[in-house]
């Protein structure tokens, strides 16, 4: 059966690309880079890696076994195939990007050496020397500029082809230096190049039965659906790393099988367990939780755009039906944040504290929604464990909205298919939205009128016209506005109900250190393999 | 001539064994738990009632509370009710539809058995969960369409037995008095060979009825179940299975109750009280 | 052997042939019926229309239904069915991959089941009415009641993870020898028992306890035989056309029946291939496991009859 | 052991049954006897009236639902009731062995024949493989067995049922018992098999000295086999004594009444009118018929009938007789229009009647009428009586309730039942009583023609009688005309105005009904006639060389398709005539047409006259 945690995890590259599609400005871009807090890039300067504050000393050596929460057919070491999580844990061994995403998004520099770039259009990006891929082939200009123009090709159906395709031009402009012009300025370009879509294969590559790539495992055995096992790269580049010697990585499907896999010693990492594990793997010793707080949530999507729901009282009351406290414990295990029905999560910077949270309220709620006039027709409520806890979410405004004297008529649907059939096309109904880096990407695909996936089709010019303005201000205060304006419009008139932010769980053995949370997605923002080592 | 003594004990007319005893009062608890056992829920099957979730068995929460901290009894009552009637109605169906069809198959003979035979055997061989998905997916989810997809997944098994069945009963004579009397293929079928298959009907009923309370789970698995907040008693167990750990009772109360309802209808149709179809000979 | 037991055998082959086709035809028919095809699958989340129909057009899906039904079934028939529309793998070795999983499974699992269960039932029908038989028939059915989930969970829970005698993982690589092969089998074989016994159990029960009834059985009792030649000479060896028959439905189940206990123990077998591709639209994958499936069932209802005319020898021997 | 002291002794036996309800009632009640060794002794009774029982008691043996409750039973030295169950195991097939009624039943179909019948002898590890092989064909030699050497290598169903029954007492004697139990052993033979079986065995226990308990319900059968004679009745006996003196003076009223049934008066209708102004109600001409579809010519792949003719006046019984096999209840499936004939037509009334059933109206249906010979398997089972009998009165009739429930209780007081048993259902009645409820379904129509197939033949002697007369007096009372099938020619000749007589599939002789008593006789005929046992003892001995020859000569393969059927066994063929010619339809002075070469001045130098003591009339 079809995983219900299954989901087609975008990632920041599909929002980068709704940018570019949108034709960002080089000012807006550069505005949005600057916002991002990464004023450094635009500067040209050497990004340097995070430094960790780290408790312990790596230990070199070892072998474990990870499951993911997802195996299928569909498996895949091509970077620009990836669709689920389980493909980014997995190519995030083999191969590696031009940057990659630190633990607060910002890029940092891995097989690029340098990039510099001209009015954020025409970027320079010098590879870093001595680079070797699995098969001992030295990385060239000619691999990036093959692993990029790849992603542009529909024959590949690469869901990352929309952003490539602003890569207007693409060339070696040396043996160790790649030029890329853009079709129109984007200063966020290190940080999509640090996204997965964008790891570097060698050129020419056709045949991805295997993964060679310049990672820091090689791939010593690869079945779609099955497992894969990665093994130690002496010659990587980064000093001392990776630590382990052999990673056997898989999916275990189901939730309880990959906690008590766990359990049992079979496996030392159980990537996205469910939050109502958590006890089981807490009481058991050797065994701890790994959170990873995101700005992750789940949604009540009520559709502006067609009677009967494009009706604000009755979207108002749905809101005031959502118990936040309740959801969160009883669902989550307090494994979340409180939502205020904006997209923007506690961690943003631009997160604003000052609008009131919104409380689960039955007065007000029987006040308008008795001012809809929606009456005692039943309003169909449209679930799916696609959307992940979405159904059980829907039973808790069901029995709230009971109170009130509104029937809320649940249908949950297969996870199979959800997206395609139901997401965005029932008057009301759930979504899941992933981490993105910043208030600008998720206002931008989510929200604004135009948005690809405007969910609840709200239109509303000013929060269009604060949102480009928001992206060319400089002055972070008054950008701080900007966005505390948007937030309150979008908590109080569109079509969304954000209740939670959902944190990412992992469980692992405690033995398995190394573990620091990147905001991407769980298992460090997938990137775990070269991070990670066993204590003896 | 000597006598001819039956080979097997012969049952006592209008009297039950204590195992048949046993199942009667099984399945008429739970036929009233079908009945009235909404009415005696204490609270609202969807109503977070209690701060513990997988919690014991209290005053407040006799049989525990579930992973959100809702009250298990009331979740089993409820739940009891839909899968119960489902489970009936889609097994009903089945064996009903199985019956008529393999009654023509013997009765018919010829291409109407070939024909019907062919079919169910392709019928019954495709895997039940691709059927399942393809019927999710092409006409969606509602308590009918779970029924009629029960049914049909069953159906084929069953008129396996079924036509089996038909197949002997009407190698008797009185099938071909009634032939020779005039009698139409509808009235042979119904009146003259059906009353004569009741009895291994039933049993078959009984062992496909525990498959349809299963299979209710896994379709519910598969999004075409019962609407939240209700819940098969499969579908209990299922989204509760974390509590196993712990022992909770909101895991093992509904799996009991799956239990208890299979056993007590098969051991009632097990036990029913016999009638001889022929003198042993 | 003669010419009325090779007509009944050509008679089978041809009626499961047929069979083939028209299962062939539903299967097709039924995967057209899925709503949504593998370019919306792989796009998820990201499926626009126009990127959706760039997709469909690269993997043929534009062409008519019928001329795709053509294709496929001249594929299959020369043993080439096709290329995985989602990593363009060929069909037939991510199935070849996983069969031979699958059918070691499904063959411990029937060395396992099919003894236990022909014990019961013939223990059953010799101690017929007994408290022995009462009881062993309410644990038959007590056991295919309790969902295999639960089964396979609360075995995982104290064999795996509490005792630590078990790994939580069936994975047939790297298991060594008998010992190893008994670690890593026996739950999922336990739990797939649970489900397939009782059916068997019961059938041998009903088919032999009508053979105990007959004048042959009592004339070898009034000859002096004790119980167990009685039931192992002249009562099974005339039961066993209906108990292959059952033997054969409940195996059938084996191979794509076992969805859960592939899922729970993360065993790489052909039923969780299906289901995946059944999620991702691979259309040429579902088809040919389903028809795997099919073709699995037909074989072993067709040797069971088979079985059953040759076991007869009032057709053997005219 | 003590001379005197006979071999087996039964004291007091008490067998108690379970019925339905969970009473437990006596079946055998206070039984003793004794048997002499080397002594025959006949168990002779009706349905009910425990004689198996008694019989399987010897082998320390009740069937489910029954047990042994008191008495003493002693065989040889042995206390058979004081045996553990490991000292039964040793006694069966050992000290007592048993040959039951249906051989064809009692043989594992899935088993060689030899396994089967030297298994006792394995089991009781008396001698070694092949010496019991060697003596089981000794035994097939002594039992008349055709190829001796070899038919131990056969299936069961590949062995006639008179070489099934004389290997199943084959079985029984491998191992010497001091006791063999032979439970009606030849009542599901054809008469003329009957005969080499029981000869058969009189010969080898003559040999042997075997000691027997014979249990039957056929006096005339046990006349000559039995020394002494145990008469039961409802489980208790009824007279003990020695075969002749109990034949010629039985004392118990019981004994008499046995005695009368076993030679049935006949029941004659006033003679019907044959002034040749009535047509005749059926007439059947060239009919030939059979089952597996037509073959290119348009015959039958399977032919069971050829080339029929016959005809039933209004108000006339025609008796058809033939054994199993020769095609009878065939001709009254045809005629029922169940199975279409291939060939040839019936007409009713002088109206064709289609030859398939969809095809006939529903008068056409009501008119004839057929009675199955199974009563058990001819009601349904899970209707009550009431609703048995009523389905045709509305069907046909279109009667309904007050109207409905008269009919129905007329009907059942036409049969002699009492009107409580229309609320029971048929496994709840007696065989009698099915039979009954039987014909009074087909009474229901109100038809002109009844076909009975073998009625009476699954009942006991005197409930047979009983139905005889019910017939009779239905036929007198309703202007009916019957075809009266049977393979039991005392009962043909008892009720029928004509006679037919069958044979492979062929019509060999037709006629009034004095054409089984008056000879000359086809050969068939005439073979039929005398094969029936005659209560006297000595009358098997006494049978001819030719006649034993002719008896057991067995049917040929394909007879229907060969000009004569008879040909093979008849002690009268004329080589190259007989083998090549289909015979002439023959008139003979007594009024009967026979299918025959020879002349009947041949034929009746040939036959020999028969003894006067059978002909009743």
């Amino acid at each position: 059966m079809t995983d219900p945690r299954q989901r087609r995890l975008s990632g920041p590259v599909a929002e980068a690309a709704a940018l570019l599609r949108r034709g960002a400005t080089r000012r807006e871009a550069i505005a949005w880079f600057a916002g991002a807090g990464m004023a450094a890039a635009t500067a040209g300067g050497i990004l340097t890696r995070a430094g960790s504050a780290l408790a312990d000393t790596p230990k070199r050596g070892g072998h474990i076994r990870v499951a993911g929460f997802s195996s299928s057919t569909a498996d895949t070491v091509d970077p620009a195939k990836q669709t689920l999580s389980t493909d980014y844990a997995r190519c995030n061994m083999f191969y590696n990007g031009l940057t990659t995403l630190d633990g607060a998004l910002n890029p940092q520099l891995a097989l690029a050496e340098s990039i510099d770039n001209d009015k954020a259009t025409v970027w320079t990006i010098k590879l870093r020397q001595g680079v070797q891929f699995h098969d001992g082939k030295p990385l060239t200009s000619a691999d990036v500029v093959y692993s990029l123009t790849r992603l542009k090709d529909p024959k590949v159906g690469s869901s990352a082809r929309p952003l490539a395709a602003q890569m207007q031009d693409i060339k070696a402009t040396g043996p160790n230096e790649v030029q890329i012009t853009l079709g129109a300025p984007n200063a966020d370009l290190p940080v999509v190049l640090g996204t997965f879509h964008f790891l570097i294969i060698k050129d020419g590559t056709t045949d991805f039965k295997t993964a060679v790539g310049t990672g820091a495992f090689k791939c010593k055995e690869f079945t779609p659906g099955v497992r894969s096992v990665a093994v130690r790269n002496e010659n990587y580049w980064k000093p001392g790393q990776p630590y382990l010697d052999e990673i056997e990585f898989f999916g275990i499907p189901d939730d309880n099988a990959r906690v008590n896999a766990l359990l049992s010693g079979d496996i030392q990492l159980a990537g996205g367990i469910d939050p109502r594990s958590t006890r089981q793997v807490q009481a058991a010793d050797g065994f701890a939780v790994f959170e990873t707080k995101s700005g992750n949530y789940t949604d009540l999507v009520i559709r502006l755009d067609d009677a009967p729901t494009n009706n604000a009282d009755f979207v108002m009351a749905m809101k005031y039906l959502q118990d936040r406290e309740q959801m969160r414990t009883a669902i989550f295990r307090g494994y979340a944040v409180l939502g205020n029905d904006q997209p923007v999560d506690p961690t943003n910077r631009f997160y604003c504290a000052d609008i009131p949270q919104r409380a689960f309220d039955l007065d007000k709620a029987k006040f308008h929604f008795q001012k809809s006039g929606i009456g005692s027709t039943a309003v169909p409520v449209y679930a799916s464990s696609a959307a992940s806890s979405s159904p059980d979410m829907a039973v808790l405004m069901q029995d709230a909205a009971q109170k009130i004297g509104l029937t809320l008529d649940i249908k949950r649907v297969p996870a199979d298919g959800y997206w395609s059939n139901y997401w965005m096309k029932q008057p009301v109904g759930f979504g899941n939205i992933n981490p993105r880096p910043s208030a600008d990407i998720l206002f931008s695909l989510f929200f604004k009128s135009d948005a690809p996936w405007n969910e609840s089709g709200w239109k509303n010019e000013k929060f269009d016209q604060l949102l480009l303005a928001a992206r060319a201000e400089t002055d972070v205060a008054k950008r701080k506005q900007m966005y505390c304006d948007m937030q309150g419009l979008v908590r109080d008139q569109s079509g969304i109900g954000i209740p939670l932010f959902i944190s990412m769980l992992d469980a692992h053995a405690t033995s398995l250190k190394g573990l620091r949370p990147i905001p991407l997605g769980g298992m460090m923002g997938y990137n775990f393999a070269e991070n990670v080592w066993l204590e003896s | 001539m000597s006598v001819p003594l039956r080979a097997t004990l012969p049952p006592r007319r209008f009297r039950i064994s204590v195992t048949g005893a046993i199942g009667l009062a099984l399945v008429v608890f739970w036929l009233a738990v079908t009945a009235v056992g909404p009415m005696l829920a204490p609270y609202p099957p969807g109503r977070i009632v209690g701060t513990d979730v997988l919690g014991p068995m209290t005053h407040a929460f006799p049989l525990g509370t579930d992973y959100l901290g809702r009250d298990m009894l009331s979740r089993i009552l409820v739940g009891g009710r839909y899968t119960i009637s489902i489970a009936f109605v889609a097994t009903f169906l089945a064996c009903f539809s199985a019956c008529t069809l393999a009654l023509a198959a013997a009765v018919k003979g010829g291409w109407v058995d070939a024909v019907l035979s062919r079919l169910l055997d392709a019928l019954i061989s495709i895997p039940s969960l691709l059927f399942g998905l393809v019927v999710v997916a092409a006409l969606g989810s509602s308590i009918p369409i779970l029924v009629l997809t029960a049914a049909v997944i069953y159906m084929p098994g069953a008129y396996r037995t079924a036509r089996a069945l038909a197949v002997n009963v009407n190698a008797m004579d009185f099938v071909r008095v009634a032939q020779a009397r005039g009698e139409g293929a509808w009235y042979v079928m119904r009146a003259e060979i059906m009353p004569n298959m009741v009895l291994p009907v039933l049993t078959d009923f009984g062992l496909r009825f525990v498959f349809v309370v299963l299979l209710l789970s896994g379709l519910s698995f598969l999004g075409l179940g019962v609407q939240p907040p209700d819940a098969d008693l499969g579908s209990l167990v299922r989204e509760n299975l974390q509590g196993l750990v712990f022992g909770a009772p909101a895991v093992i109360m509904p799996a009991a109750a799956i239990a208890s309802i299979t056993i007590g209808v098969n051991l009632l149709i097990d036990n029913l009280p016999t009638r001889r179809v022929s003198r042993e000979r | 052997m003669n010419s009325l037991v090779l007509r009944l055998i050509a008679t089978r082959v041809a009626v499961s042939l047929l069979t083939l086709l028209i299962v062939s035809a539903i299967v097709f028919g039924a995967t057209e019926l899925l709503p949504g095809d593998v370019a919306q699958a792989v796009l998820g989340q990201g499926a626009t229309p126009d990127a959706v129909t760039a997709l469909r057009q690269a993997m043929h899906l534009d062409q008519p239904a019928w001329l795709r039904y053509v294709s496929w079934l001249h594929g299959l028939l020369t043993g080439n069915p096709g290329l995985s529309l989602v990593n363009h793998l060929p069909v037939a070795g991510l199935i070849g991959g996983r069969l031979p999983n699958s059918l070691v499974l499904a063959a411990i699992t029937t060395a396992f089941s099919v003894p236990l269960a022909l014990a019961i039932g013939i223990t059953t029908a010799v101690w017929r009415g007994s408290l022995y038989d009462r009881i062993a028939s309410t644990l038959t059915v007590s056991a295919v009641s309790v969902p295999e989930f639960l089964v396979a969970t609360l075995a995982v829970l104290i064999f795996a993870v509490n005792l630590h005698w078990l790994p939580a993982l069936s994975s047939r690589s790297g298991v060594h020898g008998l010992f190893g092969l008994v670690r890593v089998y026996a739950m999922p074989v336990v739990t797939l028992s649970f489900v397939v016994i009782a059916q068997m159990a019961r059938m041998t029960r009903a088919a032999l306890v009508n053979t105990l009834g007959s004048s042959y059985v009592e004339m070898a009792l009034l000859k002096g035989a004790r119980p167990w030649r009685i039931v192992l000479r002249h009562a099974l060896p005339n039961a066993l056309g209906p108990i292959v028959n059952a033997v054969a439905l409940s195996l059938s189940f084996l191979l794509g029946g076992v969805i859960i206990v592939e899922t729970i123990f993360n065993y790489p077998g052909l039923a969780k291939l299906m289901v995946d591709a059944v999620a991702t639209r691979d259309m040429p994958l579902v088809q040919s496991c389903a028809m795997l499936f099919c073709l699995a069932y037909l074989l072993l209802v067709m040797l069971a009859d088979l079985a059953a005319i040759l076991s007869n020898p009032r057709l053997r021997y005219r | 052991m003590n001379a005197d002291r006979p071999l087996v002794e039964v004291d007091a036996l008490r067998v108690l049954a379970r019925d339905d309800s969970g009473q437990e009632r006596r079946i055998v009640d206070d039984v003793s006897f004794s048997i002499g060794a080397g002594e025959v002794v006949a168990l002779i009774g009706e349905s009910g009236s425990g004689k198996t029982t008694i019989a399987l008691s010897l082998l320390g043996y009740a069937r489910a639902g029954c047990r042994i409750a008191g008495g003493g039973i002693r065989v040889g030295a042995t206390d058979v009731r004081a045996l553990s169950a490991a000292g039964l195991t040793g006694l069966r097939g050992r000290q007592v062995s048993y040959i039951a009624q249906s051989a064809a039943a009692a043989f594992n179909p899935s088993q060689r024949i030899m396994p089967q019948v030297i298994e006792s002898a394995m089991i009781h590890r008396l001698m070694p493989r092949r010496a019991a092989e060697a003596k089981a064909r000794g035994l097939f030699r002594a039992l008349a067995l055709p190829n001796p050497d070899r038919i131990g290598a056969r299936f069961p169903h590949q062995v006639s049922g008179g070489q099934l029954q004389r290997l199943l007492a084959a079985m029984a004697l491998i191992t010497d018992p001091e006791l063999v139990i032979m439970d009606e052993p030849t009542t599901a033979l054809d008469v003329t098999t009957q005969i080499e079986v029981l000869r058969a065995f009189k010969a080898v226990a003559r040999e042997k000295g075997t000691t027997t308990l014979y249990v039957s319900h056929d006096l005339a059968v046990v006349a000559q086999i039995a020394d002494r004679i145990v008469v039961l009745r409802d489980g208790a006996v009824q007279e003990i004594g020695h075969t002749g003196p109990l034949l010629a003076a039985p004392r118990h009223a019981y004994t008499q009444e046995l005695l009368a049934a076993a030679a049935p008066a006949v029941r004659m209708a006033p003679p019907v009118a044959r002034t040749g102004e009535r047509p005749p109600l059926l007439r059947v001409a060239g009919l030939t018929a059979g089952y597996g579809g037509a073959n290119a010519a348009g015959m039958p792949v399977l032919p069971v009938l050829r080339d029929i003719d016959f005809v039933i006046q209004p108000g006339s019984v025609l008796g058809v007789v033939g054994e199993s096999g020769c095609g009878k209840s065939t001709l009254a499936r045809v005629i029922a229009g169940l199975l279409p004939a291939a060939r040839g037509s019936v007409s009713l009334d002088g109206e064709a009647l289609p030859a398939k059933l969809q095809d006939r109206s529903r008068e056409q249906l009501r008119r004839v009428q057929i009675v199955f010979q199974m009563a058990d398997t001819a009601l349904n089972p899970a209707h009550e009586v009431d609703r048995i009998l009523a389905r045709p009165l509305v069907f046909y009739h279109g009667l309904r309730g007050g109207a409905l429930r008269r009919r129905i209780a007329a009907l059942l007081e036409m049969v002699q039942l009492p009107a409580r048993l229309g609320r029971h259902k048929p496994g709840e009645l007696s065989g009698g009583q099915k039979q009954r409820v039987n014909l009074a379904r087909a009474l229901a129509a109100e038809p002109s023609l009844i076909l009975c197939d073998e009625v009476t033949s699954a009942l006991d002697t005197v409930v047979g009688a009983a139905i005889l007369d019910l017939l009779a007096g239905l036929r007198r009372e309703l202007d009916l005309s019957f075809m009266f099938i049977s393979h039991d020619l005392s009962t043909v000749r008892a009720f029928c105005d004509e006679v037919m007589i069958l044979y492979a599939g062929q019509r060999v002789e037709f006629g009034q009904r004095r054409a089984l008593l008056d000879r000359p006789m086809h050969p068939y005929s005439d073979l039929l006639v005398s094969s029936i046992p005659e209560l006297r003892t000595g009358w098997l001995d006494g049978i001819s060389a030719a006649h034993l020859a002719e008896a057991s000569g067995g049917i040929a393969a394909h007879a229907i398709e060969l000009p004569c059927a008879f040909y093979n066994r008849c002690a009268v063929r004329v080589e190259g005539v007989c083998n090549l010619q289909k015979p002439p339809l023959r008139p003979l002075a007594k009024g009967a047409e026979i299918l025959c070469h020879r002349t009947e001045q041949e034929l009746l130098a040939a036959q020999s006259p028969q003894p006067a003591a059978v002909l009743v009339h």
